[in-house]
């Protein structure tokens, strides 16, 4: 499952309904990642814009990726405004097993920082600046150049 | 017609275009010095579909979208 | 940190706690694993022994490999029985960036299993029966044979 | 004395025996028949620090701890 919210998560809150959700599934190990916004730069925080039409879909790829090998994916992300130190993301992966778990979280955050059409802003004197030079282009960009 | 939408930090209004195809998008957008840089580094989708050739014909009510580099997280 | 329990870990407070002590930290990235007991061969749970002074040392080791990394580990351990669905270990890393939390979420967790002064007995019939056939011998053993 | 000790699933009560090193402790538990698929199997600790040779010398107070194949988590 994928859920959005504003502002930043409420992580020990959402790591909690994770883990009583699938208390009784049988899976072996659980791996949660959490994002947290660190203080660099002189940021006051970060903000973030996502387009869901296509992270649905790309989720949904990835939920279907997990359910062969056995697993489940879940994800939380923030909408808008999160402030230094507060969370904005949280991936977790349950498997039977945990060879299937460590490796599937490490692909499924890296390709979700590679693809996920989510964009970053750093919050700096109240205004709100795109984040270009930690961005990733999408594979496949500059078709129309 | 076929509305062109431009996501995350580029500043430019939708679009709507009578365009046959993304040949013609480009020549539209390739005008506007504004864009040029995000023409480089941008991904494209139709009907929320990553594309990742101009190859593709565009039909009316279809919706175009540019994404530009991302950074979740 | 190294936490012992007597039976099962409260799962979601432990990563709470943490998640708390942590938080002001400035780690961007968190990654705890939780190891659940699975139901496989008509187990009840499982039950551990432990001997606390290697796995204190062998537990040093490790933290003093991460914060020259930047990064810190957190463990909790069960002693005694934990049964069916509870959870009896949890693995933390919290660093700057994801790569070094990624990367060493795994390697901890793999030489855990490999080198852990930890004994796992299966719950059978009322009875705690050695799980042989699931454990790994240390590295250097059979000197004395 | 050395004091022995066999721990996790080793059903054995500890020793205490006039040792000056492994190899005497080696010979002394590969008379034990019980001992046999242990010895093979277990990593020996001297005063809770692991050893990879019998090239140790024990003196007075000494413990010795036999490890047997370990499955945390």
């Amino acid at each position: 499952m994928l859920y959005l919210y504003d502002g930043a998560l409420d992580v020990p809150e959402i790591l909690k309904e994770w883990y009583e959700q699938e208390a009784k599934s049988n899976y072996g190990a659980y791996i949660p990642f959490v994002g947290t916004v660190r203080s660099e730069d002189n940021i006051e925080g970060l903000s973030f814009d996502i387009y869901e039409p296509i992270l649905n879909s790309w989720f949904e790829a990835w939920q279907k990726k997990a359910e062969a090998k056995g697993a489940v994916i879940k994800m939380a992300h923030s909408r808008g405004d999160v402030m230094l130190h507060e969370s904005s993301y949280i991936a977790a992966v349950f498997s039977p097993k945990r060879r299937v778990a460590l490796e599937f979280i490490d692909e499924f955050v890296e390709d979700f920082k590679a693809s996920a059409p989510i964009w970053k802003y750093d919050l700096k004197g109240g205004k709100r600046v795109y984040a270009l030079d930690r961005s990733t282009a999408i594979k496949g960009s500059g078709i129309l150049k | 017609m076929v509305r062109v939408e431009f996501l995350g930090p580029i500043q430019k209004e939708p679009l709507e275009l009578e365009i046959t195809n993304l040949n013609e998008l480009a020549k539209i957008l390739q005008e506007d010095e504004s864009m040029k840089e995000w023409l480089e580094n941008s991904a494209v989708a139709v009907n929320d579909t990553l594309v990742s050739s101009r190859d593709v014909v565009l039909k009316d009510g279809d919706r175009v979208a540019l994404l530009p580099p991302v950074c979740g997280g």
